[in-house]
């Protein structure tokens, strides 16, 4: 197994991407979206993709950078700090790994105009509030060489402004996946009021129409190409969630340090210094798994399935934690608008729920343990 | 066993006169912020049912049941409230009223006014006329609430109040507000404050919104500049205020406890409402289950506990500093069902206005709960120290 | 329904059995025993029933002061606070509760030598490492007018040395009660060597002979007279684990009082304090459960479940807590046989699994609140 | 690359030597307290299966396969080592000797040893033949570690002893003991400390078990009367013990960790276990599986940080304080793990030598997890202050 070290490459990675989020992503730009009634910023994703980033997981040959999972997961983690608004993780990541396991032509267009930060993409796999793949029930019915696609998906992250969408839908045998523009005739996109104020929406298929072509993969056979894209994606929000929890509590270790109640500043309270070093040991321990799963991925990606499901179900539980323990050890100013505590607890619920929440993966590991 | 029979007697009276006088629509059980009816000079019916509701309950006293007739309550005795909560209950009836006045003030004058103090405040209160709020805390003061700065000058006749408070829930809305104003600056810490009653309407006071993370507003910012508020308005003797404000906080810790332990067979069971939107098959996820079921639990035994101290209350043992547990226990408690209900709504809970109404919203202003009326960490200090004896 | 207050008779109660129990049975009782290698002390069960406690639900009829479950319980309370050793439960509790529900003269007969302390009483009902009534699989196969019992029982706690057995077997159409000498024919008993050094056996019935009059109220229903006999003693079980937490919980606060670290007392650091202060008001919202039990089983029995789930759950809970937190507190000497709290650790773990364990009384309250 | 087919080429060998020489009856996975081998003069084989394993691992230097072969190790980098455990857990073979020397006295002596020292005390440990024992803690010093009060009175060629120790973990059974003495008495609490070598069968020391909860005994209180201790039997400095005692803690800490975290991959899930005692139809218990399923998502994790860890030190970049964390956190989850054992065990978890083994007393002594080489509240504080830089 490869060193569970931040080699150097990746150190240098995030610390570039830190300077560059710290003067052009701060959390006050997620603020000013947001009061601008807007969720997503093009400027800010063009900027991140003539980085590189949008590209990182695009072969070399569609003009990518090709550095791994594990490098898409020092991008995410560091994104997650400062709460920044992006299609990384729905396009860079999820679209882009789904797209690469597919070696055709149109698929190397595809990868070579998201490594171009030209194209945005979005997920539908949701039917219901939870997540579960296995369960969908949309159509895809047969209709002369293509197929027509019937149903409804909900919690489509991105899919508000997505330029594509990669919809995942029943056939005859199987479940298949689909890339098709978000404006295709009989699509109906509803934006989702979201409390972490960015893109998801509600989407509507009456009857659209599908060609042969925009079949990903092979039909009845959508977990060849989604199954690895679910796993990058989950392992990079586990690592952006890391992110906001490390984001939340530098704050809340911060205001330890300069609070005062009582004459003395509050960080002198044992009772809050075991929580807050409980915490901090929590964090650590989640670390390892997250850098666990980008390692796995980049160098055994068939048998990922154990180091995803742990890093997402351990990043999910820490950074409810954090986000708590930093709303409550902030008081009432925590609570307030005014201060950036609760856009890092609204994310982190919205980010405990996409592309499965504790339990789900929690039941993957039992299976994967044999209980 | 006379006694029984005078409380089913007033049991039969009462179901008959809700059954006559709640309005169909008022049946619906509401618990959510819009379906509260608040009452005030601002205050605007959400429908002609809220407006009946009100003045039918308000004139037989029911608003506040427990308080005296000639104060405009019903005096109703402890087992008679029992009886008269159990069959609200039994119809799902929403409260006519609630306010601050009723929860927090109304006690306050009971116990510590006049006379003329008490026929003056109380029936306006009872009848939803004038809504009150709370001045206690200031900006920067966090948990330490007797550091007050608020200075109110003596004049003679009158103070002359300057400073701010904050956490004003719903000043905004509110016609008079309850204060603690340091009145003696020389004196230690808690032995300079008074507590005072102010019009909201004088010149001078100012209110302020302040925008909660849940995206409601229910708190404010008000600001005092040169208001004059005439000496009889004061609760209590002068510099004593704290004593008020000491047995208010007792009290709002087992208002705020109450609101989360979904009380003893009264509530619906939380496993039912997250089975309900788990879909058919009910709760089969494990952690969820495992998660809800100790959580029904403590609910179950937290209002039993309320119930314990109350009968101990009319029993002559004191709750005291117990009202810390209540609180800590409560909230935090309720905190868990908001983390579940979330849970179980899936994505369907992350959109304000969504499927599941406002229930993002219901569980962001639960996370000041173990904030608000003394933080969590407070009450486990009080528990240290008052209950348990511990050094420090 | 009756009010949540310890009443004057309970409180005196409370005060006569602890000056009682603190000269006859203090914790030093239990160690000496053990140290003998005895699971019973008949002298001490036969001064606590000359105090009428082995009657306490027996009725006045066969001589018993029938004061009610709530009084049981507070006996029971008193009992947990010092680990006394005694076929309470089994025998003054579960089985006058049970005994009572049948009217006849034989049911008469052994209530009246319950109250005097006369015979004691072991319940067998599980067959496996859980405690499942409705599992059982032991038979009593019809024989002339009477039944043969075949089975085998285990956990049969105060079964080693009881003089009589109820056992649960199943008949043709359903469960049956049987109350036999534990020496009839067939009967073999293994003691178990239990962790709490208290009796229990694993029995073995072989064939045995039961008669119509050993038969429990009517065939095939024995839960009629076993439920209520459950109820009770589960109740019961709650109170006495809710006073070896009060044991616990004191011998911990007293530690933090006394015991210093670093130069200072252990409980002025905060983070302990606000763990003991944590415990306490675990414990007294249990104590709320207990005392609701007591009173819905002496004026609602019909309608008992719930409140005897839920005081089962919470002690079993609220116990487990104080016992940890008791040794960890208490640090090396707390781990050590010489110090008390090891036999409160032990007690817990068997208090948790008699009569159903957090899990089953969870899914019971589940059931009866619906889902 | 050539890295790669070396530790290939070292995976083959070793495959084929465990395949020749680890007996059969030693591949049975054996992780509870009879199932150790200790080592040491008083040792008994409890089969001719362990003492071979024994002896044929040591002549390789696979019972202390990282330290250099001349110590008597196999000299394995930390590539080797991961393959060298990956296969023994492939075969699942008992770890052939385990012991305090081997975990304690050898890191200590090989970082601060002289090479005489070396030379003269690991080579017997690696072979099993002397067993130590840690002589740290006094009675009443509890976490407070330095408050040594055991005396080391300077004779010119030797120290005389006197004092106590306790938790001297299996003093009974061990051949010597190394030991924190205090050899100044007027330096500061920290300062003034040895760590000192001595023969358990010297004149003037004597050891008795402390019978434990759990039935066991592996404790001991240990006495020093009048022992004379030659000066060449120090490690590191006169008066620097402290350095020695604290590296050895962080060496502890990581060990103990270790022991709850069942490692990736490597242990048993704990799901499965209690599978299997919870019956063919698994683990069914919504309660249980929830608990279940945290707890092995926690073991997992934090044995890959006990992996992260090693490998970071590797790359120069120590854990430091961390191991404070690593002790901590493992130490709890295996107190929780052997909880939800008891809970699936049921009734037949509840018997001394019932039909689960020693269950019940497996699960007392991990009660002591936490408490021994530092209790969690003193990891957190050394968390809180050292890497956090919280105030206090």
């Amino acid at each position: 197994m490869a060193k569970l070290v931040m080699t150097e490459d990746e150190t240098m990675l995030a610390d570039s991407a830190r300077g560059f989020l710290d003067s052009e992503a701060p959390v006050k730009a997620l603020r000013d979206l947001r009061d601008a009634g807007k969720t997503h910023d093009a400027a800010l994703w063009k900027k991140m993709a003539d980085m590189g980033w949008a590209g990182v997981l695009v072969p070399e040959s569609a003009g990518g950078s090709d550095m791994g999972s594990a490098a898409a997961n020092v991008l995410a983690h560091e994104m997650g700090k400062t709460l920044v608004v992006s299609p990384f993780l729905s396009t860079a990541v999820i679209a882009a790994t789904a797209l690469r396991q597919v070696s055709d032509a149109r698929a190397e267009a595809a990868l070579a105009k998201i490594a171009t930060g030209d194209v945005t993409y979005a997920l539908a796999v949701d039917e219901g509030a939870k997540f579960d793949p296995n369960a969908v029930q949309m159509t895809a019915k047969p209709d002369g060489n293509g197929f027509r696609l019937s149903g409804k998906k909900q919690f489509v992250v991105d899919g508000g402004l997505a330029d594509r969408l990669l919809v995942l839908a029943r056939t005859d045998n199987g479940l298949s996946l689909f890339d098709i523009p978000a404006d295709r005739a009989g699509v109906t996109r509803d934006a989702s009021n979201m409390i972490d104020d960015r893109d998801a929406a509600r989407i509507t298929f009456e009857d659209v129409e599908a060609t042969g072509d925009d079949l990903l993969g092979t039909v009845d056979q959508a977990m060849d190409v989604l199954r690895p894209a679910l796993q990058a994606g989950q392992a990079a929000l586990a690592a952006e969630m890391s992110g906001l929890t490390a984001g939340a509590f530098g704050m809340t270790v911060g205001y330890l340090k300069e609070r005062k109640q009582f004459g003395i500043e509050i960080g002198r309270f044992q009772a809050l210094q075991h929580r807050a070093a409980h915490l901090w040991c929590e964090i650590e321990v989640t670390a390892s798994a997250i850098l666990h799963a980008g390692r796995m991925l980049d160098h055994d990606p068939e048998n990922a399935a154990l180091a995803v499901s742990l890093a997402k179900a351990r990043a999910t539980a820490t950074a409810k934690l954090a986000v708590q323990e930093g709303v409550q050890m902030h008081g009432g100013i925590g609570m307030t608008d005014a201060f950036d505590m609760g856009f890092y607890m609204k994310r982190a619920r919205v980010g405990a729920e996409w592309l499965g929440d504790y339990s789900y993966h929690a039941e993957q590991v039992a299976a994967l343990r044999g209980f | 066993m006379s006694g029984n029979q005078t409380v089913e007697a007033f049991r039969a009276e009462l179901r008959g006169w809700l059954e006559e006088n709640c309005p169909q629509e008022m049946r619906d059980g509401g618990m959510s912020e819009d379906a509260i009816c608040w009452g005030g000079t601002q205050w605007t019916f959400s429908s002609p049912a809220q407006k009946d509701w009100l003045e039918r309950a308000a004139a037989k006293g029911y608003t506040v049941p427990t308080w005296p007739v000639e104060y405009g309550g019903a005096g109703l005795n402890r087992e008679e409230e029992k009886v008269f909560h159990e069959e609200m209950a039994r119809i799902n009836a929403r409260s006519p009223l609630q306010s601050f006045g009723i929860w927090m003030l109304g006690p306050a004058l009971l116990h510590f006014g006049t006379h003329e103090q008490k026929l003056h405040y109380l029936p306006p209160i009872a009848r939803g006329e004038i809504r009150w709020c709370q001045g206690y805390s200031e900006p920067g003061a966090g948990s330490d609430l007797a550091s007050v700065q608020t200075k109110g000058a003596d004049q003679g006749d009158h103070w002359l109040v300057n400073g701010q408070k904050i956490w004003t829930s719903y000043a905004d809305k509110a016609d008079w507000i309850f204060a603690l104003i340091r009145t003696d600056t020389d004196a230690p810490k808690h032995k300079g404050i008074s507590f005072l009653l102010i019009d909201m309407n004088d010149p001078g006071v100012e209110t302020r919104p302040i925008k909660m993370i849940s995206g409601i507003s229910p708190f404010c910012e008000t600001f005092f500049s040169d208001v004059k508020v005439p000496k009889h308005q004061i609760v209590g003797e002068e510099n004593r205020g704290w004593d008020v404000a000491k047995y208010l906080l007792t009290h709002e810790r087992e208002m705020i406890s109450g609101g989360g332990a979904g009380l003893s067979g009264g509530g619906r069971a939380l496993g039912a409402i997250l089975a309900e939107s788990a879909g058919e098959d009910g709760l089969t996820d494990a952690t969820l289950r495992a998660d809800a079921m100790r959580c029904e639990i403590d609910a179950l035994a937290i209002g039993l506990t309320l119930e314990r101290y109350k009968d101990q209350s009319e029993a002559g043992q004191g709750a005291g500093d117990a009202s810390a547990m209540l609180k800590y226990m409560g909230t935090e408690l309720n905190k868990q069902r908001h983390e579940l209900l979330m849970n179980a709504g899936g994505s369907d809970a992350l959109e304000w206005d969504g499927p599941l109404g406002n229930r993002a919203g219901d569980w962001l202003r639960t996370k000041a709960n173990s904030i608000e009326g003394g933080t969590s960490e407070v009450m486990l200090s009080i528990v240290s120290r008052r209950v348990l004896g511990l050094p420090g």
